[in-house]
């Protein structure tokens, strides 16, 4: 019961979703519907166990008088007002949808504008031509990123071919490269998963 | 080299099942053409057949021609197609579309399943009509098997055959080899440089749900670190950006604790769910480096732009970082910032590779000999279209 | 360690104040660099121009969502001056959930900037869900899918609507967009009825775009803040996009020579002690 | 002072605390932090239930109930709306360690169906696809076009050998990994230079936010 019937389901449930996409039958695509359906349910149902956890976690700190246990307040006010709201009214113009825009958008945003930052001290720091390898990421780098710039254009003409010829050709060829290999272990991982080989979704190996 | 044998001749099968020798299609006699004056000329090569698409009722017949020959011509130009539909060869029928010039296709819905339908297409000029040319009988059928994905399904069960049969070899104790993945060894150093400072191992699993593959090849890698840190008694923190994930990762860090001799000192409260949301969770990360100051930091699983806000926060609390991801468009951020990554494929290899297990490596040995099959299948593409051979290239250059 | 190794270690923090006032200071001194103007972008400009005045109405649909808003507004913005200040009439619309809100201010912002009068010179379709089914509906009849405007005048009552069926009546219809739905438009608008297209797309997408230029299935197209730049500069009113392009072309320049310098530096000291670990780990 | 003030206000104020980070961690940054794991934990549960969990199985149970009416969900009587919400109810189990285990039926099934449903489309995608745009024809060595062609075939070749691992990269296969691994840095680096526009372009917006919705100075 612990570990057969877990491994049997994910058998099931794989080889039918895996042998769906060549079968166009409409009571099998009905299946295929349903199914969908519910994974996307039963993960809406799992997103309560991490927030119980962050709860727990955060809970516990102020229980036990942790140091920062403020910002862990912070947190609570964030998610009840979020809750409170929520559960009210979700439309353009509600508090739900004022906090979202004016503080998850904006946080989340500043956040991936960081990276701005980051790619100029990341390409300081490790771009140095210290082996062939390492001399053409810098020379390819160089090369793309002034080709994306007015700058570029008045430097030389060529630039900007030199730019699309490195995208469409030996950036392509590499890409594809990789993504055939990646391809093929998604599917042999996916294989060993519905077989049961891979199983540490369940916790360990026994 | 034994090996290659196989591996050929299992390509040029696949080869054929690819390209089975050009037929006609099936219940689609050509039109009867009759011409009168005045009116634009009939379309010709009416062909009708069974459609069928991802969801197939049954209930849709496709009709394709060659346009009239007064389409976009002259005083006869045609303004307009029509497509009447019978149950008898020489009914008139309903109408059941009027098409624009220049279109020489239609599918035709609604159509009741198992029918014997007869079609006939005029071009109209605004005055008369062509003469109609006809099609039929053409039936709606429930397919059980979508024919245009035979390729897929020869290619994956080739490749499954060979997964399922190295594994084998290596359940009854076949060695088989697997070359070192530089970056690999790299793990077990960073957690015990870690245990020499006396700070935490970070583990991020990505931030893929429990169904991407990557974040389940990063929980088998994670039960390998976690006997490994559980061993040196060095605390191990796993932040989660997903429920499903932090649940599987609580048990495969508990288990492999068990399996190390020190359950006790598995600790739930480093097992943690931040957030769902990328930005959120990433900050959070960021400030989990800053405040708890591991001295491994292992980034393996799915990531996305949060790779490099990772890399770079690591970077500066000088953590030693092991990447690894199968996302292309973040490798290059890894490879900058980090001190090893696992590109690509090397993920999954790292998991077979890394737990030690001979069956794991079926899945491996199975992809590098499919990898063969792939070259070849490109080589010959190459080769023959290079020797004019015009079926294989129409295959690949028609997409 | 000689200084040039010295350099290598530098605080990186110096770096980020580099990158903010490289970002800043265009905004505060423009330097006006030279911008080329390319094809794509002067066909699309061309296409606009070539709309008659206080006639048929140019449409705009708006598709992009916040996470887009710093390449895709200033385009939005380009065009709607463009038209309204030739007196070319502006029908806005969009098909993603999230643009309305942005349509609604770019439209409402630049109509107010050249004194337009709504349903007279402008209006505001608002959104429809179902992406493919709304592009192939105005094909047949805009009103079947667009029955009122977005603040529930129905469209017979629109003065500037009057006589506007299907894409027959629609000059040109430009979708600015972070998505795939440019390609919604190609396959269900000019494929079938022959609409003409253009586009503004992320800098992400334009690369997968270019084939559609190449077959005339897009009139023209603008790629990212770069092409949001040459618009503004077609039309002589240099706003966030041109301004935008004078902190990348500074801060792309300021990350090469942080590179250069970078490596020169460490050429430099490099008869000292060789590095551990590094960028090329992976090799 | 109006809600968009104070909206723009609030959100300015928050950049600013994640822009602190850049300097050192401080408790504005931490501020931030907290609040956003917080208010996005909150903005999931909501959208998570009115997405998935309302009109799968709430809506669908209760509903007949209260209406009396029977509902159909995709063809099939109403308790068929019971499987997910049991399945997730289920997940729950692993709050009681002694039947913990039972979690796994849901989450075997959620792996399970997943793994599956990816199988062919990556074959389709990743491998089927690649192999017909990555054999070209290179025959026409006069032309600029068979060259592009010859680099790209080896390229791809190259970096297919480089992922091989059954064989140790000696001789013909080393000199084929090599070409690969050359290929693979040259694509990474034009990756990387692609990438700064549109990341330059996020910091721009966020201080255009910044300068001209907040302050209002350009």
């Amino acid at each position: 019961m612990r570990r057969h019937v877990p491994l049997a389901l994910c058998f099931i449930a794989g080889v039918f979703m895996a042998i769906q996409y060549f079968i166009p039958h409409p009571s099998v695509q009905a299946w295929y519907e349903r199914l969908l359906a519910w994974l996307q349910t039963l993960l809406a149902f799992a997103f309560l166990i991490g927030t119980v956890s962050l709860v727990r976690l955060h809970a516990h700190k102020i229980g036990h008088k942790v140091a920062g246990r403020g910002y862990s307040w912070v947190l609570f006010v964030g998610l009840g007002l979020m809750v409170g709201f929520g559960f009210k009214g979700r439309a353009p113009g509600s508090p739900f949808d004022f906090m979202f825009q004016n503080v998850q958008v904006p946080i989340e945003g500043t956040m991936f504008s960081l990276l701005a930052f980051y790619i100029a001290s990341a390409a300081f720091r490790a771009f140095r031509a210290r082996t062939l390898e390492a001399t053409l990421l810098l020379l390819a780098a160089t090369i793309v990123m002034l080709g994306r710039v007015p700058v570029g254009d008045l430097l030389h003409r060529s630039i900007p071919a030199a730019t699309d010829w490195i995208l469409n050709v030996p950036n392509m060829a590499s890409k594809r490269g990789i993504m055939i290999g990646v391809g093929l272990g998604m599917m042999a991982t996916a294989l060993k998963i519905m077989l049961g080989i891979e199983r540490a979704w369940m916790g360990g190996t026994d | 080299m034994r090996a290659l044998l196989p591996a050929l001749s299992l390509s040029v099968s696949v080869l054929l099942a690819l390209f089975p020798p050009a037929g006609r299609a099936a219940d689609a006699p050509l039109s009867e053409v009759v011409r009168e004056t005045a009116a634009p000329a009939a379309v010709t090569g009416l062909q009708a057949r069974d459609y069928l698409d991802n969801n197939d009722r049954g209930d849709k017949i496709e009709l394709s021609w060659c346009l009239s020959a007064d389409d976009g011509a002259g005083a006869l130009s045609v303004l307009e197609y029509r497509v009447w539909r019978s149950q008898a060869p020489d009914e008139q029928g309903e109408l059941v579309a009027t098409l624009e010039p220049g279109t020489a296709a239609h599918v035709d819905t609604g159509v009741t399943p198992g029918v014997a339908y007869y079609y006939r297409v005029e071009a109209f000029d605004g005055a008369l009509s062509s003469p109609a040319a006809t099609a039929g009988p053409a039936v709606g059928r429930i397919n059980l098997f979508q024919t245009s994905r035979l390729p897929v399904l020869v290619l994956s069960l080739a490749f499954f055959a060979m997964v399922i049969w190295f594994t084998r070899l290596a359940a009854r104790g076949t060695n088989l080899f697997v070359r070192r993945i530089p970056g690999l060894n790299a793990v077990e150093e960073a957690v015990g440089r870690a245990t020499e400072m006396g700070r935490p191992v970070l583990y991020v699993p990505g931030i893929g749900e429990i169904d991407d593959i990557q974040t389940i090849a990063s929980l088998t890698i994670l039960s390998h670190v976690a006997k490994i840190a559980a061993e040196y008694e060095t605390p191990l923190i796993v932040p989660t950006a997903r429920s499903v994930v932090m649940s599987a990762a609580e048990e495969v860090v508990k288990e492999a604790y068990a399996e190390a001799g020190h359950p006790d000192n598995y600790n739930p409260d480093n097992i943690r769910y931040l957030s769902d949301a990328q930005f959120a969770f990433a900050g959070a990360v960021s400030g989990i480096m800053m405040r708890e100051r591991p001295a491994a930091n292992l980034y393996l699983g799915a990531f996305w732009a949060e790779s490099l806000l990772f890399a770079e926060t690591g970077f500066e609390t000088k953590a030693i970082q092991v990447a690894g991801t199968a996302n292309v468009s973040q490798l290059p951020f890894f490879v900058t910032a980090c001190d090893y990554t696992l590109l690509g494929e090397e993920l999954y290899a790292a998991s077979a590779y890394l737990s030690r297990e001979p069956k794991l490596l079926g899945g491996l040995k199975g992809s590098d000999w499919m990898k063969v099959i792939t070259i070849c299948i490109i080589v010959a593409g190459v080769v023959l279209t290079a020797l004019g051979v015009p079926q294989f290239g129409r295959w690949f250059f028609t997409q | 360690m000689n200084r040039l190794g010295k350099f290598l270690q530098i605080d990186r923090r110096w770096i980020f104040l580099a990158i903010l006032i490289a970002v800043l200071a265009p905004f505060i001194w423009p330097m006006g660099l030279p911008i080329v103007i390319t094809k794509p972008v002067q066909d699309l400009y061309n296409a606009v121009d070539a709309i008659p005045p206080n006639g048929e109405p140019l449409f705009i649909s708006i598709d992009y969502s916040p996470s887009t808003v710093p390449e895709l507004d200033p385009m939005a913005l380009a065009i709607l001056r463009h038209a309204f200040s030739k007196d070319i009439r502006v029908a806005v619309l969009t098909l993603d959930p999230a643009g309305y809100g942005l349509a609604e201010r770019a439209l409402e912002a630049v109509a107010a900037e050249f004194g337009k009068e709504r349903h007279k010179d402008y209006v505001f379709l608002g959104f429809q869900p179902g992406i493919s089914a709304v592009v192939l509906g105005m094909g047949i009849n805009i009103r079947n899918v667009f029955p009122e405007d977005a603040y529930g005048t129905p469209l017979s009552e629109i003065p500037m609507m009057e006589g506007i069926r299907n894409y027959d009546q629609i000059p040109l219809l430009i979708t600015l967009s972070g998505t795939a739905v440019v390609e919604a438009w190609v396959i269900y608008a000019h494929q079938p009825y022959d609409a003409q297209i253009g586009a503004g797309v992320t800098a992400v997408m334009a690369t997968d775009y270019y084939p559609f230029l190449d077959t005339g299935q897009l009139v023209g197209m603008l790629g990212g803040m770069r092409g949001a730049a040459e618009y503004e500069t077609l039309i002589d009113r240099h706003d966030a996009g041109v301004r935008g392009m004078d902190s990348q072309s500074v801060i792309h320049i300021l990350i090469i020579v942080l590179i250069v310098v970078g490596n020169i530096a460490y050429f430099g000291s490099r008869k000292r002690a060789p590095e551990t670990a590094g960028g090329d780990a992976a090799a | 002072m109006n809600m968009t003030l104070i909206g723009t206000t609030l959100a300015a104020l928050l950049t600013i605390a994640v822009y602190s980070f850049l300097y050192k961690d401080n408790p504005f940054y931490k501020f931030a932090e907290h609040l956003v794991v917080g208010v996005s934990a909150g903005y999931y549960l909501v959208i998570y239930y009115y997405n998935f969990i309302d009109p799968t199985v709430v809506s669908p149970v209760f509903r007949l109930r209260i209406g009396g009416d029977a509902i159909l969900l995709g063809g099939v009587d109403w308790w068929m709306a019971l499987i997910p919400g049991l399945l997730g109810l289920i997940l729950y189990a692993r709050f009681f360690p002694k039947i913990g285990w039972v979690s796994r039926w849901a989450l075997g099934i959620y792996v399970g169906g997943y793994s599956g449903l990816g199988i062919a489309p990556v074959m389709q995608a990743r491998v089927l696809d690649q192999i017909r745009g990555g054999a070209l024809p290179v025959h026409a060595l006069h032309t600029g076009q068979g060259w592009t062609n010859l680099l790209l075939v080896v390229g791809l070749l190259g970096t297919l050998t480089y992922f091989f691992f059954s064989l140790k990269h000696k001789g013909v296969l080393g000199g084929l990994a090599r070409i690969g691994i050359v290929f693979i840095m040259v694509g990474f680096g034009a990756s990387f230079g692609y990438t700064v526009m549109s990341r330059v372009s996020l910091l721009i917006g966020r201080m255009n936010f910044l300068l001209h919705d907040w302050l209002r100075i350009v």
